[in-house]
C-alpha cells in the first residue's frame, strides 16, 4: 500500500477559535489507483490535501495516528527530509494555474529549479529533461515556452507547466487539488487525459480532490465522499455512484442536472437544504445531521457504525442496510 | 495619469462607510492606541496649561545661575529640577513651554495643510478630466520638491518666525491629504447615493462636503496623524538651522540648536529637548498606525 | 534572474563597508611627521591676501606671504623682515632696503620691482582690495635699485608702518600677472614661512617652504605641514579637538573653554586681544528714515539698559574689561576717560524711551554672530525695558554684511582693527562714513579725517579725544567689552597665544 | 512599454518646467535680485542702474525665457558672495552629497531588506516586533538630534570615528547611520507588508509543495517579488535623501551641496539657493523616472505590457 491516512484530524485558527476542519479521516492508496475525494465546498477536503504535503497555514495543527507513505511515517519527518521528499516522491498541483507560478521567473527557471534541487544535475541536463517532461504533458515548442514568463501563457498552458513540473522527478505520488475546476470544459478534458496518461505511464498513485462527479466519473477507481470533515462513505466508483448508500451521497448524486430527464430542463433541480455545518469542538455522531431527510433518533446519540454494503462500499451510517431504496427519481 | 502610488490605505466597503459609535469601544481596545493617545493628551495638556505648569518664566534670565545640571547630577541646584540652560533660564519651564510651540506649530500647519488638500483632492476626485490632470500634475510637481529645502529657502526669504514656519509647512504637507481625498472621492462619488443625492438636485458643496467628506474621515484622519509628526519634525529641523522659530521663543529644535557648543559638558541640554520631540513624534505616529489599524483594518 | 551568489555578495559589501570602517585612525597625524591640524571657523573664498582680509584670512596671510617689516607682537615694535632698514625721507616717502638672497616659493628672487607693482596694483582700488583705509594711504611705489624701494604716500600717513607692517604681503609681480589675480587667488606664490600645497574642500594644506631665508624676525618653523581645516560650526570644532580630530582650535566661547579645562589630553587658554565688542546703534536711520534709533534719548536708554558687568563677569571671562569708548585702551589715541559713562539703570532707560515718545516700547533687528550666549543676554535685557529685539544669528561674514547694508538697526558685532594698534584702525574705519559707520556724524568724520592725516601725536590725541567725546555723547554705539579669545589645543604642542590675536604656528613645536 | 515612457516622460518635463517656475518665482518675485548684487551699502540710484543693466525691469515673462535658456547652456548664474559660477560651485560638492545619500540607501537597504524579510518569515516573534519597533520610533528620531548624539558617543567618548570632514570613506560613517534612519522606516514596512503577502501567495506554495530548500524559496523567489515596490520607493527616498543632506552636512561639516544650500541661505544668495532647488529637484524627478525603468525592466508583466 503506497499511502495510509489513519485518523486524520486538522484544527484552524479562525479569529481565535479553533475549527476542526478535517475530524478523523482514513484513507488508502495503491501505487497506479486513483482515489477522488469528493465533497462540497468547505468539507475540508483541500486541507486533507496539504496536510499529507504538510504545507498547512500557519496557526494549524495536525495530528493522526498514522501517515504512511511507503512506509515512512511523514509526521515524523524533519523538515530537511520532508522537503527532500516533496516534488520528488509525492508532488502536488493546485487549483489555480493563473496565480501558481512565479511571476518574475520564467518558465524554464522554475522547472530547471525543481529538477536540480532534487538531482544536482547540471542547468542543462535539466534544461533537456524539462523540455521531455513538457512534449510528454502535450506541450508544443517547449523550447519557446521555457523562455517565456507565467503572464504570457493561458491557464491551461500554465496547469500543463505545473503538471509537467510535478513530473519532473518521476513522484510515486501525485497530489490533485481541483486542478481542473479553474479550466473551461474543453482545456478540462485535456488536462484529465494528461493526467491519467502520464499516471499509467509511471504507476503513480493519485490522490484526486474534486466537487464535480463528472470528473469523478471519468477518472476515479475509487470514490470517498467526504463531508464537514468526516468521510462518510467510500468505495469502488462503480458501487458509489451507482449504488449511494449515505443519505448525503444520494443527495450529492441526485442534484447533478441529467440531460436525459425530460430534455427540457424544465424539472427543479434537487439540492440539499441547509447549509454546511463548521464543527469547533468534538462531535462524534453523524457530521449530516443537521441536513438528513432520514434523521433518527440514535443519529443524534451515537456515533454512526462503518458497515460494508453489498456492492462493497463503507458507509458510515445508522440506518440499516436494506432499507436502501433504489434512486427515486 | 499614475501619481507615484503612495501607501494609500485600503478601503473596504463596510469599514470606512459608517464609523460607528462601535469605533471607540474598539479604540479603548486598542492596547497602543491607548498607550500613545495618553501620551499624546498628557502632552497637549502641558502645551495647553504651560503657564501653570512651568516653575518659572521660561524667558527670565539668570546669568549667574548659568549651565547648573538637573536633578540627578550630584551639583544640583533644588529649585531648578531639571537644572538651566546657558543664560540661566529654567529648562524645565523651557521645555513645558517647547510643547506649546511645537503642538501650535504642528495643529496649524496640519489644519493649513488637511483644507489645502482635502479642497484640491475633492475637487480632483469629483470632477475628474482636465481638473484631475491639473491637479495630479500639481501634486506631482509638490511630490518633487524636496521640503525641507524649500521651506529653508522660503524661510531665509520673508525671515524666519512662528508665523512664517506655520504658513510655510502649511504650503508643503498637504499632498498625501490630496492623494488620499482624490482616490477615496473617486471611490465614493461612484457610489448610488451620491448620484442620488446629485439627482435631488443638492448643491456641490453639499455633495463634497456633506456626502462625500464623512465618509473618508477614517483615512484623512490618518493621513493628519502622519503630517503632523512630519511637521513637528520639520519645525525642529528649521529652528535647528536658525530658520525656523527665532529666540528667545523655547522651540525644542532651537534649544537644540543653542546647546550645541555645550553639548559636551552638559550632555543634558541636548538630550532631554531631543528626547521630547521623540516622544511627541512617536506618540503621534503610533496614534497614526492605531488609527489605521481600527479604520482600515489594515494588517499592522 | 538573480542568483543567490549575487544577492549574498551585495550584502556582505554592506556589512563589510560597515565594519571596515569602523576602527579607521584619523587621517592626520600629529607630532609623529611634524604636522599639526588646526580647526579654524572662517571659509575662505581665496587666499589673496588683499581680498581675504576677514581674521583667519589675516593669519594666513602672514604664513604665506612676507610683509616688508614685521611688528613684536610681545613689545609691538618694528622689526626687519624682507627689508633689513628702513627710513622716513620726509612727511610722505619712506625708504626701504630690501634682504638679498630672498626668493619666492617657486624659486625666483625677491627683489624691489616686486615690492613696487604690488603697492601700485593694489593701492588702486578699481583692482577691489577688500580694506581700502589699508592700501588707500599710497600714491605710489617706486624701484631706486633692485633692492631698495620707495613708498610715497598721498599725504602724512602716521599709521603707515603699521599697515606696511599688518596688511601688505608682497606678491611675485611676473607670477601674478601671468596667472591673473582670480587664479593667484587659488594658487598663490609668496615669500613666506609656507607654501600652499592644496586648497579646496574645507582643507588648505601648508608646507614649510625649505628656502625661507634666515635672520627675519619670523623663526624656521619647526612643525612642518599644516592641516587649515575650515569647521564653521562651533559645536563640531569643540568635539574635534576633544577627539583628537584637530591639535588646535579658537574662537571658543569661554563658558566652553573653562570647561574644556577638565579635559586631561587639552591646555587652554583665554587671552585678552586687541578686539573690542560693541551694539552698533542705527542712528543714521539706514534701516528707515524715521527709526526710534535716530533719536538720542533712545540710544541712551539702550546704554542704560544693558548690564555690562554682569556680561563680562558672566559670559566674556578672561581678562574681558568694559569699554566706555569706541577703541581699545591699547590704542594710540584711545582715552577712555574722554567718554561718557552709562551705568546700568533699566529705570532711567525706561523713563528716557517715554520721553521719547516710545513709552510702550518698540521692536527692531538685533543681528549678532560670535557669541550666542552674549547675543542673547543683550535681546533679555532689551526686552526688559520694552524693546522687542528679534535675535538674528548668522555666520560671521553674513552678519557683517547685514550690518553694513544696513538690514539690522542694532548689531552686537566686534571689532579686530586689523590688530593694529592706532585708533585709525578702530575710530578711524568705524566711524568714517564708510559702509560700517552706523552714525554718519559729518563733525566725526571730519575730525577722524584730520586725525588720520596729521603727523604731531599730541594734536591726533586731541582729535580723537573730541569724537570719542562726541560719540559716546549721541549714544551712537553701546560700547561693551574687550573680546577675550578662547583656545584650547592638545598639551603636546607648545604655543603662546599673542594680544594681536595672531596665532604664529611658525613659532610654536611639538614638546 | 514606449507609450508608458512617452507618459512618464511628459510628465517629467511638465513637472520640471513647473519646478523651474516656482524656482524663479521665488528668486524673482518674493526677493529684490537688484540688493543681491548690489551688496554693499546700495544707493537707490545704484540699485536702479543695477536694475538697468541686469534687464530686471523687463517683463517678468521676457525674463523668465532668458532664464531658461541660460539653464539649457547649463549657465546658473553666479553666486553674489563667491562671484564663481554656481554650477561649478555645485558640481565641485555633488561627489560628496551623493556618496553620502548612496551610503546612507546602502545602509538603511542593509538593515530593512533582512529585518523586513525576518519579521515577515516570523510574525509575531521578537524579531517583528523589533522591526514594527525600528520602523515606527526611526520615524520619530529627529535626525539632526541623532547626529548629535553620535557625535558625542561615537566621536568624542569613543574616538573611533571621525566627527567632521568628508576626506576618508570612515568620514561617511555617522553622517550616513543619521541620514539612514531617515530613510528606513518606510523600507522595513514595505518590505515586511511585501514579504507577508509573497509568502502567501500560490507560487510560494508551489515552490514548497516542489520542494525546493526555504533559503531560496525566501531570499530568491519571495524577495525578488517583494523587492519591486522597494525599488520605486528607494528612488523616492534617495530623491529626499538629497534634500535631507541639508541638516545631516550642516552638523558634520560635510562639503556637500546641502551645506553649500545651507550657508547660502543664511547669506541670501539667491542664484545659489535657486540653482540648488532646481537641481535636486531635476535629480528627483530623474531618479523617479529611472525607479520606473527599473522596475518595468525587473517585473517581466510590465516590460510587454502596456501601462
Amino acid at each position: 500500500m503506497l499511502l495510509q491516512v489513519r485518523d486524520l484530524k486538522v484544527t484552524l485558527q479562525d479569529q481565535g477559535q479553533r475549527l476542526r476542519a478535517v475530524r478523523g479521516v482514513d484513507l488508502d492508496l495503491a501505487a497506479g489507483e486513483t482515489l477522488c475525494v469528493v465533497g462540497e465546498s468547505g468539507c475540508g477536503k483541500s486541507m486533507t490535501a496539504l496536510a499529507l504535503m504538510q504545507l498547512l497555514p500557519r496557526g494549524a495543527e495536525l495530528s493522526s495516528s498514522k501517515l504512511q507513505f511507503d512506509g515512512i511515517e511523514l509526521s515524523k519527518l524533519s523538515r530537511h527530509k520532508l522537503s527532500a521528499l516533496r516534488g520528488r516522491r509525492i508532488s502536488m498541483i493546485f487549483q489555480e494555474p493563473m496565480t501558481a507560478l512565479n511571476p518574475v521567473f520564467t518558465i524554464g527557471d522554475q522547472l530547471r529549479a525543481v529538477y536540480r534541487r532534487h538531482t544536482g544535475v547540471s542547468s542543462a541536463e535539466a534544461q533537456a529533461r524539462a523540455i521531455e517532461v513538457l512534449e510528454s504533458v502535450g506541450l508544443t515548442n517547449a523550447e519557446l515556452r521555457m523562455k517565456q514568463f507565467p503572464h504570457q501563457l493561458s491557464g491551461g498552458l500554465r496547469q500543463r507547466v505545473l503538471i509537467a513540473m510535478a513530473l519532473m522527478c518521476e513522484p510515486e505520488m501525485i497530489i490533485c487539488d481541483e486542478p481542473t475546476t479553474a479550466l473551461d470544459a474543453t482545456t478540462q478534458a485535456q488536462i484529465l487525459r494528461i493526467l491519467k496518461e502520464a499516471q499509467s505511464a509511471r504507476k503513480m498513485g493519485m490522490l484526486f480532490i474534486t466537487h464535480d462527479l463528472g470528473v469523478v466519473a471519468r477518472i476515479a477507481d475509487r470514490v470517498a465522499v467526504m463531508y464537514a470533515g468526516r468521510i462518510v462513505e467510500h468505495g469502488s466508483r462503480a458501487a458509489v455512484l451507482r449504488s449511494p448508500a449515505h443519505p448525503y451521497t444520494k443527495g450529492l448524486i441526485a442534484s447533478v442536472p441529467r440531460p436525459q430527464d425530460g430534455g427540457t430542463g424544465s424539472k427543479r433541480l434537487a439540492s440539499i437544504p441547509g447549509n454546511v455545518p463548521a464543527f469547533h469542538h468534538e462531535d462524534p455522531r453523524c457530521p449530516f445531521l443537521s441536513r438528513c431527510p432520514k434523521r433518527m433518533s440514535i443519529c443524534t446519540r451515537e456515533a454512526p457504525p462503518v458497515r460494508q454494503t453489498e456492492a462493497g462500499q463503507q458507509v458510515a451510517c445508522h440506518l440499516p442496510l436494506d432499507a436502501q431504496e433504489a434512486l427515486t427519481a | 495619469m499614475t501619481i507615484p502610488a503612495l501607501t494609500t490605505p485600503s478601503l473596504p466597503e463596510e469599514e470606512t462607510l459608517t464609523v460607528r459609535l462601535g469605533f471607540w469601544r474598539k479604540a479603548i481596545a486598542h492596547r497602543t492606541f491607548l498607550f500613545s493617545g495618553a501620551i499624546l493628551l498628557a502632552i497637549t495638556l502641558v502645551a495647553i496649561f504651560a503657564p501653570m505648569l512651568a516653575p518659572y518664566d521660561p524667558y527670565a534670565q539668570n546669568i549667574a545661575m548659568r549651565l547648573k545640571p538637573p536633578f540627578w547630577h550630584d551639583a544640583n541646584v533644588a529649585e531648578h529640577l531639571l537644572g538651566t540652560d546657558q543664560l540661566g533660564r529654567d529648562y524645565l519651564s523651557r521645555l513645558i513651554y517647547g510643547a506649546r510651540i511645537s503642538m501650535t506649530i504642528a495643529i496649524g500647519a496640519t489644519l493649513m495643510s488637511a483644507i489645502i488638500g482635502i479642497t484640491l483632492g475633492l475637487v480632483a476626485g469629483y470632477f475628474g478630466g482636465w481638473i484631475d490632470t491639473a491637479i495630479s500634475t500639481i501634486i506631482t510637481t509638490r511630490l518633487s520638491m524636496p521640503i525641507i529645502l524649500i521651506a529653508l529657502a522660503v524661510v531665509a526669504l520673508i525671515g524666519p518666525s512662528l508665523q512664517v514656519v506655520i504658513v510655510v509647512l502649511g504650503l508643503l504637507l498637504w499632498d498625501q491629504f490630496a492623494v488620499v481625498t482624490r482616490v477615496a472621492t473617486q471611490q465614493v462619488a461612484a457610489r448610488d447615493y451620491v448620484t442620488a443625492a446629485r439627482v435631488l438636485g443638492s448643491s456641490l458643496a453639499h455633495i463634497l462636503f456633506r456626502e462625500i467628506l464623512p465618509n473618508i474621515r477614517a483615512p484623512l484622519m490618518v493621513v493628519a496623524t502622519v503630517e503632523m509628526a512630519h511637521a513637528v519634525l520639520l519645525e525642529a529641523a528649521l529652528s535647528f538651522l536658525g530658520l525656523g522659530v527665532q529666540a528667545p521663543l523655547p522651540s525644542w529644535g532651537l534649544m537644540l540648536s543653542e546647546a550645541k557648543t555645550s553639548m559636551f559638558f552638559s550632555p543634558w541640554l541636548i538630550v532631554l529637548p531631543g528626547a521630547c520631540l521623540f516622544i511627541l513624534a512617536l506618540a503621534i505616529n503610533l496614534v497614526g498606525d492605531a488609527l489605521r489599524d481600527l479604520t482600515a483594518g489594515g494588517r499592522g | 534572474m538573480m542568483e543567490i551568489r549575487k544577492f549574498s555578495r551585495i550584502l556582505g559589501l554592506c556589512a563589510a563597508l560597515g565594519a571596515s570602517t569602523a576602527m579607521a585612525v584619523p587621517a592626520y597625524a600629529g607630532p609623529e611627521d611634524q604636522s599639526i591640524t588646526l580647526g579654524m571657523g572662517e571659509d575662505f573664498p581665496t587666499l589673496d591676501g588683499y581680498i581675504n582680509t576677514a581674521r583667519d584670512g589675516v593669519v594666513i596671510t602672514m604664513h604665506i606671504y612676507d610683509m616688508l617689516i614685521y611688528r613684536n607682537p610681545k613689545t609691538f615694535e618694528y622689526e626687519p623682515l624682507l627689508a633689513t632698514s628702513w627710513e622716513r625721507i620726509d612727511d610722505r616717502t619712506i625708504e626701504f632696503k630690501l634682504r638679498e638672497g630672498v626668493t619666492f616659493h617657486d624659486g625666483s628672487p625677491l627683489t624691489a620691482e616686486d615690492v613696487a607693482f604690488t603697492y601700485n596694483y593694489w593701492a588702486d582700488p578699481a583692482n577691489g582690495a577688500r580694506s581700502q583705509g589699508s592700501v588707500s594711504w599710497i600714491e605710489r611705489a617706486e624701484v631706486v635699485d633692485d633692492y631698495t624701494v620707495r613708498v610715497i604716500a598721498k599725504g602724512a600717513a602716521p599709521a603707515a608702518l603699521e599697515f606696511v607692517a599688518g596688511s601688505l604681503p608682497i606678491y611675485p609681480s611676473d607670477y601674478f600677472q601671468s596667472v591673473g589675480p582670480e587664479e593667484f587667488g587659488q594658487k598663490p606664490i609668496g615669500a613666506g614661512p609656507y607654501k600652499v600645497e592644496s586648497f579646496g574642500d574645507g582643507l588648505v594644506k601648508l608646507v614649510a617652504y625649505e628656502g625661507y631665508y634666515e635672520g627675519g624676525a619670523k623663526r624656521t618653523p619647526s612643525i612642518k605641514t599644516i592641516n587649515w581645516r575650515i569647521i564653521p560650526d562651533t559645536a563640531t570644532r569643540i568635539a574635534e579637538v576633544i577627539s583628537g580630530g584637530v591639535d588646535w582650535v579658537w574662537n571658543i566661547p569661554s563658558d566652553q573653554v573653562e570647561q574644556l579645562q577638565a579635559v586631561p589630553t587639552l591646555d587652554v587658554a583665554l587671552a585678552s586681544t586687541l578686539r573690542i565688542a560693541m551694539v552698533a546703534l542705527d542712528a543714521a536711520g539706514r534701516t528707515g528714515a524715521d527709526n526710534p534709533l535716530t533719536d538720542v534719548r533712545v540710544r541712551q536708554a539702550v546704554n542704560h539698559a544693558i548690564d555690562r558687568e554682569t556680561i563680562v563677569a558672566n559670559l566674556v571671562g578672561g581678562d574681558g574689561e568694559i569699554l566706555n569708548a569706541p577703541c581699545h585702551p591699547v590704542q594710540f589715541g584711545c582715552d577712555q576717560s574722554a567718554a561718557v559713562i552709562y551705568e546700568y539703570n533699566p529705570e532711567k532707560a525706561k523713563e528716557l524711551l517715554a520721553e521719547a515718545g516710545y513709552a510702550d516700547g518698540f521692536s527692531l533687528k538685533l543681528g549678532s554672530y560670535r557669541d550666542r550666549s552674549r547675543a542673547e543676554a543683550v535681546q533679555s535685557y532689551l526686552a526688559a525695558i520694552g524693546i522687542n529685539a528679534e535675535l538674528e544669528m548668522l555666520q560671521a561674514s553674513a552678519s557683517f554684511s547685514s550690518w553694513r547694508e544696513g538690514k539690522v538697526g542694532a548689531w552686537y558685532g566686534d571689532w579686530g582693527s586689523f590688530s593694529l594698534a592706532d585708533s585709525s584702525a578702530s575710530l578711524g574705519t568705524m566711524f568714517d562714513g564708510s559702509s560700517n559707520d552706523g552714525a554718519r556724524d559729518e563733525t566725526v568724520i571730519q575730525l577722524i579725517k584730520e586725525a588720520g592725516s596729521v603727523m604731531d601725536p599730541e594734536e591726533r590725541k586731541a582729535k580723537y579725544a573730541e569724537a570719542i567725546r562726541i560719540i559716546t555723547e549721541k549714544a551712537y554705539w553701546v560700547p561693551m567689552h574687550t573680546i577675550v579669545m578662547g583656545y584650547a589645543y592638545t598639551n603636546a604642542l607648545d604655543f603662546e597665544p599673542t594680544l594681536d590675536e595672531l596665532p604664529r604656528f611658525y613659532d610654536a613645536s611639538w614638546k | 512599454m514606449l507609450s508608458f515612457l512617452l507618459k512618464r516622460a511628459t510628465m517629467a518635463v511638465v513637472v520640471m518646467v513647473n519646478v523651474s517656475i516656482i524656482c524663479f518665482v521665488l528668486s524673482n518675485v518674493a526677493y529684490d535680485p537688484a540688493i543681491g548684487i548690489a551688496g554693499a551699502q546700495a544707493t537707490d540710484e545704484d540699485l536702479a542702474l543695477i536694475r538697468q543693466t541686469y534687464g530686471l525691469d523687463r517683463p517678468l515673462l521676457v525674463r523668465y525665457g532668458e532664464y531658461i535658456g541660460n539653464i539649457a547652456q547649463g549657465d546658473f548664474g553666479v553666486s553674489y558672495l563667491t562671484k564663481r559660477p554656481v554650477l561649478d560651485m555645485i558640481v565641485e560638492r555633488l561627489p560628496v552629497t551623493a556618496l553620502l545619500a548612496i551610503l546612507s540607501m546602502a545602509l538603511a537597504l542593509a538593515i530593512a531588506l533582512p529585518l523586513g524579510s525576518a519579521a515577515a518569515l516570523w510574525p509575531d516573534t521578537i524579531i517583528d516586533r523589533l522591526a514594527q519597533l525600528l520602523a515606527v520610533a526611526g520615524q520619530a528620531i529627529p535626525n539632526f538630534w541623532a547626529g548629535l548624539l553620535l557625535i558625542v558617543l561615537f566621536g568624542v567618548q569613543l574616538r573611533w570615528l571621525p566627527i567632521s570632514g568628508s576626506e576618508s570613506v570612515a568620514h561617511f560613517v555617522l553622517p550616513s547611520i543619521t541620514l539612514g534612519t531617515f530613510a528606513m522606516p518606510p523600507l522595513i514596512r514595505l518590505i515586511r507588508a511585501g514579504m507577508i503577502e509573497v509568502l502567501a501567495s500560490d507560487y510560494i506554495r508551489t515552490a514548497k509543495a516542489m520542494g525546493i530548500r526555504p533559503f531560496q524559496i525566501t531570499f530568491k523567489y519571495a524577495l525578488k517579488n517583494a523587492v519591486l515596490p522597494v525599488v520605486s520607493l528607494s528612488a523616492v527616498q534617495l530623491g529626499f535623501m538629497l534634500g535631507g543632506s541639508i541638516v545631516v552636512e550642516s552638523i558634520f561639516a560635510l562639503n556637500g551641496v546641502g551645506y553649500l544650500a545651507w550657508q547660502s541661505m543664511s547669506r541670501s544668495d539667491m542664484p545659489v539657493i535657486q540653482a540648488i532647488v532646481l537641481l535636486i529637484s531635476l535629480i528627483y524627478i530623474v531618479l523617479t523616472l529611472l525607479a520606473d525603468l527599473l522596475n518595468a525592466y525587473m517585473d517581466p508583466r510590465l516590460r510587454s505590457a502596456r501601462k
